[in-house]
C-alpha cells in the first residue's frame, strides 16, 4: 500500500499534467494489481503526509497535481522573478466572456467588447490550450464556435466553471425613465398570451 | 442666433486653470499620449470611463454632453495622427444619431417609444459586466504567477520516440477531401468561360441602353447560381470604375438606379 | 531545522531548474537566518526520507534536482504512450495524393491542393520512409518526382499499389485521375501552368 502510494507521488511529480485518480488507477493497474480506491486511499494519505510539509495535493479540472504552498511564494517569488507571464485587458475580457457565454462566435465577443477580435490574441488563447473549437454555427459563413478547455480552469486552479467568479447582474435598462411604463404593458400582454396558451 | 453655450470639459487642470484644449506650445511626448489612449479596449470602454469618471448614471446617460466628450477624445486622436479603428468612428455617429433623436420634439405617441439610447446603455452594461469580472478573473491565484508547481525531473527516463500511427481508412478519406476541394476548383474553372465578365459587361449595356433609369435589381437574373449574380456585380463595378454607368439613389434605403453615363448613340461614331 | 529542510524540499521541486546550496542559502536566508550548513545537512535528510518512496535527489552540474526513480519508467511509459502524436491533415492530403497520383511533383501538390507544399511535411514523409524521390520531370527547373515506397505499402498492408482502394461516388474532376500513368500526371503540370496564366 504504502508502495502505491509512492507511485502515485512520483507520478504525479513527472507527469507533466494533472493525472485523474481513474487515469492513475488505469496505469498502475496495468503493472501492479490495484483498484481505484487503494488510488483514491492513496492521494488522501499523501494529503496528510503533506500538512507539515511546504507542498500540497491540489484539485483541479483535469485530475490532481502537486504544488508548493503559498507559504513559500515569497521564495520561490526570487527564483521567478519577472518571468511571470503577462496578460492583457484585451486578452482576459476575450477570455472571461469565452468561458461564460461558451460557445461563442468571434461575432459573439465582437459584439460584447464593441470592437474586432485581434487574431493573436485568438491564437495565444488556442496555444495555450485555453480554448478550443467546438464546432461550428448553422448560420451563413459557418463561424468556428469557442469554448474553454479543462487546461483553462487548470491554470486558475478550479475544479470546474461553475467555481468562476459570478458574473455580475444585469441591472436592466428598464430603469430608464422613458420607457418603464410601456414595459410594464408588454408585461401584462405576455401573461395574458402565456395564458392563453 | 443666442443659444446656451454648453461649457466644455476639461482634459486637464494646469496650475488652477482649466484646459479645454491642447496649448499649442505645449509638447506632450506623443508615445505618452498614445499609450494613455490605447488603454482603452475600444469604444464601449471609453465611453464607460467618460462615465465614471463624472460619477454619471449609465442609466441616464446626458447623451449632448457625453457625445461631445467623445468627440474631443476622438479628435485628440486624430490630431496626433494615431491610427484610429473604425468602431470608434462608428460609435462617433451612433452617438450623433441618438442626440438627434433625442431633440425631436416629443409628442404623445412617441413617448411611449424607447428611449434612443435603450440600445446604448445595454450594450453599455452588459460590456461593463464582462470587463468587471475579468478583472476577478485575473486575480484568482494562477500557475506561474500564485502557485507553483512541483515536478520532478524524468532525468534518466528517455521518452520514446513516438511515430504519430495512422490506418489506411484516414489516407482514403484524406484524399476524398483533396478530390471535394479540387472538384471545387475544376467547377469554377469551367463556369470562368460561360460568365466572364466582360460578356457580361455588354449584356448589362445592351440591357440598359436608350433608357432613362433601370432599376438594380432588374440587371440580375435571379434563376442563375452564386456565380452567375456575383459575375453581374463585378461587371456593375467594372463599369462603374470605366465610367461608363452612373449607379444612383435618391434617399436612404431607397431603390437604387442604374443610368449609363454617356449615350451610346452618342458615343458611336454615325 | 526541520522547517528548512521542507522549504528546500519544495523549493528544488517548484523551482523547474536545478539549485545550488549557495543559491536556495540565499534565497532562504533573506527571510530566515540559516547557515549554508543547514542546507547541506536539509539535502542530506531529504535524501535519507526519499530512500524507500520513488523519488532521489540528484546532483547534476547546476545544482540539486529532485527526479523520479527509473523504477518507474514502466508507467512513464504508458503516460507518454498516451501523448501520441498526430498528423496535419496537410500531411495526410499531401500523401494520399502522392500514393493515388504518382509519380507526382510538389508543383502537381500544389496545384491539387491549392497551396503551397511545406518542406517539413515532405521532409517528415521522407524520414519515415514512405516516399522517394523516384526521377526528375523533363520540364524547365526539372522537378523532382515523388512516389510512395515499399514500406509505405507494408505500413497498410498492401502488396501492390492496386491494392489501395477505389473512391467511390466522388465525380471526378477533368483534370485529376486516379490512372497512375505518367503522362496524366504530365496533364496536371499543364493545367497548373495554365492557371499561373
Amino acid at each position: 500500500m504504502n508502495q502505491i502510494k509512492n507511485i502515485v507521488e512520483a507520478l504525479l511529480l513527472s507527469s507533466g499534467e494533472p493525472l485523474s485518480a481513474d487515469r492513475i488507477h488505469k496505469i498502475i493497474n496495468s503493472k501492479e494489481s490495484c483498484t481505484k480506491a487503494d488510488i483514491l486511499e492513496a492521494i488522501d494519505t499523501l494529503k496528510i503526509d503533506y500538512e507539515n510539509k511546504e507542498i500540497e495535493v491540489s484539485r483541479v479540472a483535469s485530475g490532481y497535481r502537486i504544488q508548493a504552498k503559498s507559504t513559500i511564494n515569497d521564495f520561490l517569488n526570487i527564483i521567478y522573478a519577472d518571468k511571470t507571464p503577462r496578460y492583457s485587458r484585451a486578452l482576459m475580457e476575450t477570455l472571461s466572456i469565452i468561458a461564460y457565454k461558451q460557445p461563442v462566435t468571434r461575432g459573439d465577443i465582437e459584439s460584447i467588447r464593441g470592437v474586432s477580435v485581434s487574431s493573436s490574441i485568438m491564437r495565444t488563447l488556442t496555444d495555450r490550450n485555453w480554448i478550443k473549437i467546438v464546432g461550428y454555427r448553422d448560420v451563413p459563413g459557418k463561424p468556428a464556435m469557442f469554448s474553454t478547455t479543462n487546461e483553462f480552469l487548470d491554470y486558475f486552479g478550479l475544479e470546474k466553471l461553475s467555481e468562476l467568479p459570478d458574473l455580475p447582474d444585469i441591472k436592466e435598462p428598464q430603469n430608464l425613465s422613458l420607457d418603464l411604463e410601456p414595459d410594464m404593458a408588454d408585461e401584462v400582454t405576455q401573461v395574458s398570451s402565456e395564458q392563453l396558451n | 442666433m443666442d443659444k446656451p453655450i454648453q461649457a466644455e470639459m476639461p482634459f486637464a487642470i494646469v496650475q488652477g486653470e482649466q484646459l479645454t484644449e491642447l496649448p499649442k506650445d505645449l509638447y506632450i511626448p506623443p508615445v505618452a499620449l498614445q499609450v494613455f489612449l490605447e488603454a482603452f479596449e475600444g469604444p464601449l470602454d471609453l465611453l464607460l470611463y467618460l462615465i465614471r469618471k463624472q460619477n454619471l448614471d449609465v442609466l441616464d446617460i446626458p447623451i449632448a454632453e457625453i457625445t461631445e466628450q467623445y468627440v474631443d477624445y476622438i479628435n485628440l486622436m486624430k490630431d496626433l495622427e494615431l491610427s484610429l479603428a473604425g468602431e470608434y468612428l462608428l460609435m462617433a455617429a451612433m452617438l450623433a444619431e441618438i442626440k438627434s433623436k433625442m431633440l425631436l420634439p416629443i409628442f404623445e405617441e412617441i413617448e411611449e417609444e424607447d428611449d434612443p439610447r435603450a440600445e446604448l446603455v445595454r450594450r453599455l452594461l452588459e460590456y461593463e459586466r464582462y470587463r468587471s469580472v475579468s478583472e476577478e478573473i485575473d486575480l484568482l491565484n494562477r500557475v506561474d504567477r500564485d502557485v507553483y508547481l512541483s515536478t520532478a525531473e524524468t532525468g534518466n527516463y528517455q521518452q520514446p520516440d513516438i511515430l504519430p500511427d495512422i490506418e489506411l481508412p484516414d489516407l482514403i478519406i484524406a484524399f476524398q477531401e483533396v478530390l471535394k476541394k479540387a472538384e471545387m476548383y475544376s467547377t469554377l474553372h469551367f463556369m470562368k468561360e460561360p460568365l466572364s465578365v466582360k460578356e457580361r459587361m455588354s449584356e448589362i449595356l445592351d440591357k440598359i441602353n436608350g433608357k432613362d433609369f433601370v432599376k438594380f435589381e432588374d440587371l440580375f437574373n435571379l434563376q442563375e447560381q452564386k456565380t452567375g449574380l456575383v459575375v453581374t456585380f463585378l461587371a456593375i463595378l467594372e463599369l462603374m470604375k470605366e465610367l461608363l454607368i452612373e449607379v444612383v439613389q435618391a434617399q436612404e434605403f431607397g431603390i437604387i438606379h442604374v443610368k449609363m453615363l454617356v449615350e451610346k448613340e452618342n458615343h458611336e461614331p454615325n
